[in-house]
């Protein structure tokens, strides 16, 4: 499929989808107009409004890749969520332990957040090579592995925020704040929970493993296995190590994500179990960019968008929130069939060329 | 056209066939008659399996009309086309691996009693075929087909053709995979089943096989009709000459220099198969430099495992394999890779290329660690791409373009991409797993004199062939593998292709040595 | 036997070793905290795990046929919050707020229609536009999540129903005055017999019958049954539709012993679709193992109840999480599951 | 941006608002479990509603069910300085607001269940602690008493009672705890059953938990589970047993299961929440800004009798209450955990 074609996939879903979605407003009692209209303004209408579709965006970039690094290589790693949660609990906690080593200033800022960064790919990488191993050395489906590792993942740190992590005098289950100069710059943007460095990072992330995926012998080996194991195998990749490989790389970037989460987004951490589904919206994402790392981005922004004005419309129309999750649901739906727009394309002379 | 007072079983005028811009198919006439064998012969890609899947329903045909006992017919669907009493064994199996012999027979077709399939009425007519047509496939019925050999799946493939009542059965290069024993016995079923009045239509590769069993043979290429010929009025020469415009022969090639010191050394050699059972039993190997050692055997008696011991793609659960005196049991595949160990893969579709992959990318595959494509783990793409022109350039690949996707192209350009690939990794070993499988004549020959010219620039060559005459052409020595050892290591010039079939079958030649006697061997198959 | 039921042997060791493991925990864990094994293993405990069995076994049933057809339907979940908002729905509309027993058997074959109409829709879909099934299941997850509740803020104007019926037990005379057996099986609710009854023709179907052939023929190598002149679509269609049935008639069944609708949260299915796709590989997709193991995890759930009944004080939120490390540590300990071959592949045979 | 909501008054241009300049605007943003909880959420929605009755006000409801949006959404409601008033509903706000009521120091907020320090933030909680006490005091008293008069009964001869908490967390402990207190307060020998959902909306599993309790020889079932809570209900008919509500008088919330609700333990949020909305549209928001916690002395938390019970119970229950209260108040009662949980 061309770059145009999948523009155009994801054009055509969201158009679809948001069509749907219409009837059931107008049938619902609504207006569908001022819905529409409110799609748009919360989405781009505004500075404001962009900076929400960004932040939204920067962590699905994030997550999106962990996944496509995955799916690319032939690995089911439905647990981009749970080491998405690990990551960012790992970062909150690495710097509250470390913040009072050092001097509090912005140079200090910076060192934490790196350190919490890393301290995340670390902690969500070998959170990811579990299931690695139990594929690689076990025979354990990693598909299933990771679902329950999601499940794990968000009751232990659940379990950890509300009991001996909770910040002191906090009656809400959350860890303390971090320190104020430990804060992504705002720029451009005013946002207090958006950086246009945050997003950046997860560009530089991208780009990353777009070169690791296509330029090195790491990625060929990995992207070979996901294509054809048997022949993998016969050109000296150890599919044992590759599937290990690609699952920690995958959780090490889901740990970035959650990093970037953490600090950019929330500033402190708390119950996984209300933390937007991210590492799933990501596979949607991923899928819809056909695993390709840079298509990952437009992918993501349209998914932010989405997002974006579902939280612009939950505060500035009656439309009930789920009616918004529901078309989310049918934009993912259709994404998932491209055929369907192939064909009705072919069928109304709009092109599209036969398979 | 015919002056036979009954219709042709079929006769399929002026079919034509396109994918894209690829003509298949161009205006074929060809005519089955009732109780023949009518052969297809063709360079790879010259149409033969695409032809046969128009008539079965499978392709929906461009052009032209298909006649099956003299009425026309246009079939949609497999299931139209069985109805109609066609049956066909394809080149790839159509079984389904967990399921039984006996489920895979009559799917599609069970007999029910109260809703539920009635297992035992199936069973007995399944038996009743096995007993007229003498096929064992009666033994195994309760098997799961993956626990079968490939002979054996053939015949389940056969079987389940007669289940549905075909009486038209085409059989796409069914001896490609198969021993020289077993392809005995297909000949004979073919033999019962024309008696028994049924039309086959045989494709094949080899002329041989083509002559002893056809009554009539038609030659495509390109798609086209070059000719149909009786097989009594024609020769081996004249019908390579129809298929590729030139005469091949296939003749032996002795080496011109004494071999050198050993280089790859195997001692004592136990390897254990997919389901942990031996089936490499204390193999002592030794190929030499400018050497090709040929490994005969029937499929299934441990060759697969034994070369993939040596590639180090299969552990080894006793001996040692050396290479140049340095022991290499335990290094993997990469590290042999490395070392100079060249493999042309049993399984080029699955092993030997990335279907998805253009040939550049597929051009990598095994080179990820060569020098002169990677520059500290970085691919240098511009390098390989021109690696990869080298090569469809040098072996004559079509389409002549890197760029193609390697699942686009015909088995036989696979083929030659990946031999070609294998020796230009400038290796010091080359083992080859049946090179020229599928492969048309013209590509054969090419491919055999890279194998001698290797050999002739002093490398170890390991070949393993199921065609007999392409290992008593090529190899320096034969040795031969009954069930995981080596019964005997012979010398091609002191043995008659009956004295290998006779080592195939597990006969010492010191015993008695009667070619074409009944062989127990083939009861054993099934088990591996 | 058939030899189609795959590694057998495999397969039993998977589910005597999750048996094993669960009668272990309870009776180690009755030793350690020095209980009598028959305050945890009490007729009502039993009782309520087939309750809580029955819905992940339908659903699990379900999607095992997909699969098995080649289809991966990771949308359960949604199927199932559509199946007991329908349920309740329907119910409601039949009923007002005082339905009565026919009025919810009404709405659970309505859950079941109108699922199977969902169900046709997202097999057209998969099957005939080739939708990546991982993605467009998610996407039934989503929608399930979203339009679930809707159509309840639509029809009470809150994402809960108010309180409709629950299923009354079905009590066989005299039989059911047995002791131990008597409640368990003769005086219980009619939908564990339901899902019982499931289990096994969809066994004999799957194993028995040429459409199980057809379905497994599906899911391990199309091109096989397509050249046995069988219509691959067609089976695929069917277990599709089948899958999305069951789960919907898992959600019914589910809302049917509650009573009532939840649609705040995660809705009131909470994961079980998830687990139903859990089961079923555990199961080793085989209809009566899926359903065993669907007693498994419902037993694993109800003993956890058990033991805080029991008064072990141990952190909730982490005793929650034993059968999702109870799975990952039975594949990992008892092997692996087989995936049919062809699952995720479209196929299109050449027309 | 406009005028960032300096005060009240100037709620302009905003569509609907014909009738004069004097209409308040108030949002209420949920917690993470959303409204239509049947309890804090809605409740606190109920009490603007009723004071939308007696004052101009205009209700913007947003739910909003990730922690993590509510420094966005927050500061995007404050941004658009349309409201008088925001309401945030549970302590999932509290670290978003710090850094919210600072930035936007002209808006007025209202925080449930928590506090934030600065003087445009009424903090208001309620004595979870107190009326979950009361909740096991009437438990404690039932469990010996014979009763049979809805649709469940008790076992006199011995005493014991259960609890079904949603996620076990000290706010929920809070509630646990307590309950054990009142009812070991009427009775040192009753026995406690206590099970956790992990949730707080999956009614199954609340059921399943309940008829646990209830095989095991509990009466009384109470609950602190917000929407799964109706499990225990169900549990309660099923088992021909007992519950008690929480938060709302759940024998008229839920009037289907008014024959076996005894009781509820209830907290005016919507009270506060009038309140408050009320001060906002008079003006004076500052008679209401600071930490309130509303309790037994306020009248803002109690244990009701189920509407079906009404008059049922035996006066040794209704004595029991009344003492547990008084002492309570006077502080010969002290009830463990606080308002803000348990340590
Ligand atoms: N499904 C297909 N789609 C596109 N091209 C095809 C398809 N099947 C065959 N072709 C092309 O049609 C031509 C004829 O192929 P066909 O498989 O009939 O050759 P063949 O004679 O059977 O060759 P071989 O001896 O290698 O089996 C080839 O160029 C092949 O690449
Ligand atoms: N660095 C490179 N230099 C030259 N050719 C390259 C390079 N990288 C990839 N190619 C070739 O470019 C094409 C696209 O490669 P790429 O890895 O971007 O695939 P892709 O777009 O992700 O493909 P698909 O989505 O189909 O998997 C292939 O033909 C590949 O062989
Ligand atoms: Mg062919
Ligand atoms: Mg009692």
């Amino acid at each position: 499929m061309t770059v145009l074609e999948r523009l155009a996939l994801a054009a055509a879903s969201t158009v679809l989808a948001l069509c749907i979605g219409l009837v059931v407003v107008a049938a619902a009692g609504y207006d569908p107009v001022a819905f529409l209209a409110n799609v748009f303004e919360g989405s781009f209408g505004d500075a404001s409004a962009t900076a929400r579709t960004l932040k939204f965006t920067t962590v699905l970039v994030l997550t999106g890749v962990a996944v496509a690094i995955a799916f690319r290589a032939g690995v089911f790693n439905i647990g981009v969520q749970g080491q998405f949660v690990v990551g960012g609990f790992v970062t909150v906690v690495t710097i509250l332990w470390l913040a009072p080593m050092l001097p509090a200033s912005p140079a200090a800022g910076v060192v934490l957040m790196v350190l919490g960064t890393f301290a995340a790919v670390v902690a969500a990488g070998l959170y990811a090579a579990l299931p690695g191993v139990l594929k690689a050395y076990a025979g354990a489906n990693e598909i299933i592995t990771t679902i329950m590792l999601n499940f794990v993942a968000t009751g232990v740190v659940g379990y950890l925020v509300e009991g001996p992590f909770r910040g002191e005098g906090n009656r809400a289950p959350n860890t303390a704040r971090l320190p104020e100069y430990v804060s992504l710059p705002r720029v451009v943007f005013e946002n207090p929970d958006f950086s246009v460095v945050g997003f950046a990072v997860a560009l530089l992330v991208v780009a990353l493993v777009a070169v690791l995926m296509v330029r090195t012998t790491v990625g060929y080996d990995m992207v070979t296995s996901g294509y054809q194991q048997a022949a993998a195998t016969y050109s000296g990749v150890d599919a044992k190590r590759t599937i290990v490989t690609t699952m920690t790389l995958s959780g090490m970037v889901a740990g970035v994500a959650g990093a970037v989460f953490a600090i950019m987004i929330q500033g402190y951490y708390s119950d996984p179990a209300g933390i937007g589904t991210y590492g799933f919206d990501a596979i949607a994402v991923s899928l819809l960019a056909a695993n390709n790392p840079l298509g990952v981005v437009p992918a993501s922004l349209l998914f932010g968008g989405l997002d974006s004005a579902g939280s612009y419309i939950s505060i500035n129309s009656d439309v009930p929130v789920q009616l918004i999750d529901g078309i989310v649901g049918l934009v993912v739906l259709f994404v998932a069939a491209p055929e369907l727009f192939r064909m009705a394309a072919r069928r109304t002379g709009l092109g599209g060329e036969e398979r | 056209m015919t002056g036979t007072t009954q219709p042709p079983a079929v006769r399929m005028e002026g079919i034509t066939k396109r994918f894209g811009d690829v003509v298949a198919n161009d205006a074929v006439d060809f005519t089955l008659e009732r109780g023949s064998v009518h052969a297809l012969l063709g360079e790879n890609g010259s149409g033969k399996t695409t032809l046969m899947s128009v008539l079965y329903g499978l392709y929906e045909k461009d052009d032209g009309d298909v006649f099956v006992d003299g009425e026309r017919r246009a079939f949609d669907s497999p299931r139209d086309a069985m109805d109609a009493g066609i049956g066909m064994i394809h080149q790839h199996f159509q079984l389904v691996e967990p399921m039984t012999v006996l489920q895979n027979v009559i799917l599609g077709h069970e007999p029910t009693d109260g809703g539920l399939v009635d297992e035992s009425s199936a069973r007995e007519r399944v038996v009743d075929i096995c007993r007229r047509y003498d096929f064992d496939v009666d033994r195994y019925l309760d098997t799961p087909v993956r626990d079968l050999d490939l002979g054996a799946r053939q015949r389940v493939e056969i079987v389940k053709s007669l289940y549905r009542g075909a009486d038209v059965l085409v059989f796409d290069e069914p001896t490609a995979v198969l021993t020289p024993q077993e392809v005995d016995r297909l000949v004979d079923v073919m033999n019962e089943l024309t008696a028994a009045g049924r039309s086959l239509v045989f494709i094949t590769h080899k002329l041989d096989e083509a002559l002893a069993v056809a009554d009539e043979v038609t030659v495509l290429r390109d798609g086209e009709v070059i000719g149909t010929v009786d097989a009594a009025d024609t020769t081996e020469q004249q019908l390579a000459r129809m298929m590729v415009g030139r005469e091949v022969l296939t003749e032996r090639r002795p080496r011109e220099r004494d071999p050198g010191p050993p280089r790859l050394v195997a001692e004592g050699l136990h390897v254990d198969g997919d389901r942990s059972r031996e089936q490499v039993t204390d193999v002592d190997l030794t190929v030499h430099e400018g050497e090709i050692l040929g490994l005969a055997g029937v499929q299934g008696n441990g060759q697969t495992e034994l070369v993939e011991a040596i590639t180090g793609q299969r552990s080894v659960s006793a001996g040692r394999i050396r290479f140049d005196g340095e022991d290499i049991t335990g290094t993997s595949r990469r590290r042999r890779i490395r070392a100079g160990i060249a493999y042309v893969p049993e399984d080029r579709q699955t092993e030997g290329l990335v279907q998805e992959y253009d040939l550049v990318r597929n051009a990598l595959l095994g080179n990820q660690t060569v020098g002169q494509f990677v520059t500290r783990r970085f691919v240098d793409w511009p390098a390989v791409r021109d690696h990869a022109e080298a090569i469809v350039t040098e072996y004559d690949v079509q389409p002549p373009t890197p760029d193609a996707r390697a699942g686009s192209l015909s088995g036989g350009n696979q083929q030659k991409f990946i031999v070609g690939r294998e020796i230009e990794h400038d290796p010091d070993v080359m083992v080859a797993a049946h090179p020229t499988r599928g492969v048309d004549i013209g590509s054969i020959e090419f491919i055999h004199d890279r194998l001698v010219a290797l050999r002739e620039t002093g490398l170890a060559v390991l070949l393993v062939s199921s065609k007999l005459e392409e290992i008593r052409a090529l190899s320096d020595r034969i040795a031969v593998m009954y069930e995981g050892e080596f019964i005997d290591v012979v010398d091609p010039d002191d043995v008659t292709d009956e004295d290998l079939g006779l080592l195939m079958a597990g006969r010492r030649l010191d015993a008695e040595s009667r070619a074409g006697s009944e062989t127990d061997a083939a009861e054993d198959e099934v088990e591996s | 036997m058939s030899g189609a039921t795959l590694e057998t042997g495999e397969r039993t060791r998977l589910l005597v070793g999750g048996v094993l493991v669960v009668v272990a925990i309870a009776v180690l864990s009755t030793t350690v905290f020095d209980l009598p094994v028959a305050d945890i293993l009490t007729v009502g405990f039993v009782e309520r795990l087939l309750q809580a069995a029955s819905p992940i076994a339908l659903a699990a049933i379900g999607g095992l046929y997909a699969e098995k057809s080649g289809v991966f339907n990771i949308g359960l979940e949604g199927f199932m919050i559509f199946g007991a908002v329908t349920a309740a729905s329907v119910t409601f509309l039949l009923g007002g707020e005082g339905p009565n027993q026919a009025d919810l058997w009404v709405g659970i074959l309505g859950a079941t229609v109108v699922c199977t109409l969902f169900a046709f829709a997202f097999a057209v879909l998969l099957v005939r536009y080739q939708a990546n099934q991982i993605v467009a299941g998610l996407a039934v997850w989503f929608v399930g999540l979203g339009f679930g509740p809707f159509l309840a803020v639509l029809l009470w104007g809150n994402r809960n129903s108010p309180g409709l019926t629950s299923m009354n037990d079905l009590t066989v005379p005299v039989l059911s005055e047995l002791p131990v057996v008597g409640p368990l099986l003769f005086d219980t609710s009619p939908l564990v017999w339901l899902a019982a009854l499931v289990a096994v023709a969809a066994w004999v179907v799957l194993f028995r019958t040429k459409y199980g052939y057809w379905i497994q023929a599906a899911g391990e190598n199309p091109e096989a049954l397509d050249t046995a002149g069988i219509d691959v679509a067609r089976v695929r269609y069917a277990a599709v539709v089948f899958s999305g049935a069951m789960a919907g008639l898992g959600g019914a069944v589910l809302m049917a012993h509650a009573g009532s609708f939840t649609g705040t949260g995660d809705t009131m299915v909470n994961g079980r679709g998830w687990i139903a796709i859990v089961a079923y590989l555990f199961g080793n997709y085989n209809p009566i193992g899926a359903a065993a193991a669907a007693l498994l995890f419902g037993g694993l759930d109800m003993l956890q109840i058990q033991f805080q009944t029991a008064g072990i004080e141990l952190p909730n939120r982490l005793v929650n999480l034993f059968p999702y490390v109870a799975v990952v540590v039975v594949l990992t300990v008892w092997g692996s599951t087989r995936m049919p071959s062809a699952v995720g592949e479209h196929y299109e045979s050449e027309e | 941006l406009g005028g960032d909501g300096d005060g009240n008054g100037t709620g302009d241009g905003n569509g609907s608002g014909g009738g004069g300049g004097e209409t308040t605007g108030v949002a209420i943003v949920s917690s993470p479990a959303g409204f239509d909880d049947n309890a804090f959420n809605d409740l606190a929605l109920e009490g603007l509603n009723t004071a939308a009755e007696e004052y101009d006000i205009e209700i913007n409801q947003v739910e909003e069910t990730e922690q993590a949006q509510y420094q966005s959404t927050q500061a995007n409601l404050a941004q658009s300085g349309d409201y008088d008033l925001i309401v945030l509903v549970s302590y999932n706000h509290t670290e978003a607001l710090t850094q919210n009521a600072a930035d936007y120091s002209d808006q007025n907020w209202m925080l449930i269940n928590d506090y934030v320090d600065e003087p445009n933030v009424a903090g208001y909680s309620w004595a979870n602690h107190q009326m979950s006490y009361l909740a096991g005091v009437l438990g404690g008293t039932l469990t010996t008493e014979e009763l049979s008069g809805g649709g469940g009964s008790t076992t006199p001869d011995d005493a014991q009672i259960g609890f079904v908490g949603g996620v076990d967390g000290s706010l929920i402990n809070a509630f646990e705890r307590a309950y054990v207190a009142g009812a070991e307060w009427v009775n040192s020998d009753v026995q406690v059953n206590v099970g956790y959902i992990g949730n707080y909306t999956d009614t199954s599993t609340a059921a399943d938990i309940a008829s646990s309790q209830y095989d095991d020889g509990a009466d009384i079932v109470y609950h602190a589970a917000a929407a799964a809570g109706r499990g225990v209900f169900e549990a309660a008919q099923e088992n021909d047993r007992l519950a008690i509500g929480v938060d709302a008088d759940q024998s008229v919330t839920l009037s289907d299961f008014q024959d076996v609700i005894v009781g509820s333990a209830v907290k005016y949020i919507n009270e506060g929440t009038r309140e408050v909305a009320a001060a906002a549209a008079e003006g004076n928001f500052e008679s209401v800004a600071g930490q309130n916690t509303l309790g037994l002395e306020d009248e803002a938390v109690d244990c009701v009798i189920g509407q079906a019970y009404e008059g049922q119970l035996p006066d040794v229950a209704l004595q029991n209450l009344e003492d547990a209260k008084s002492g309570i108040t006077n502080g010969d009662i002290s009830v463990p955990c606080t308002a803000s949980g348990c340590n």
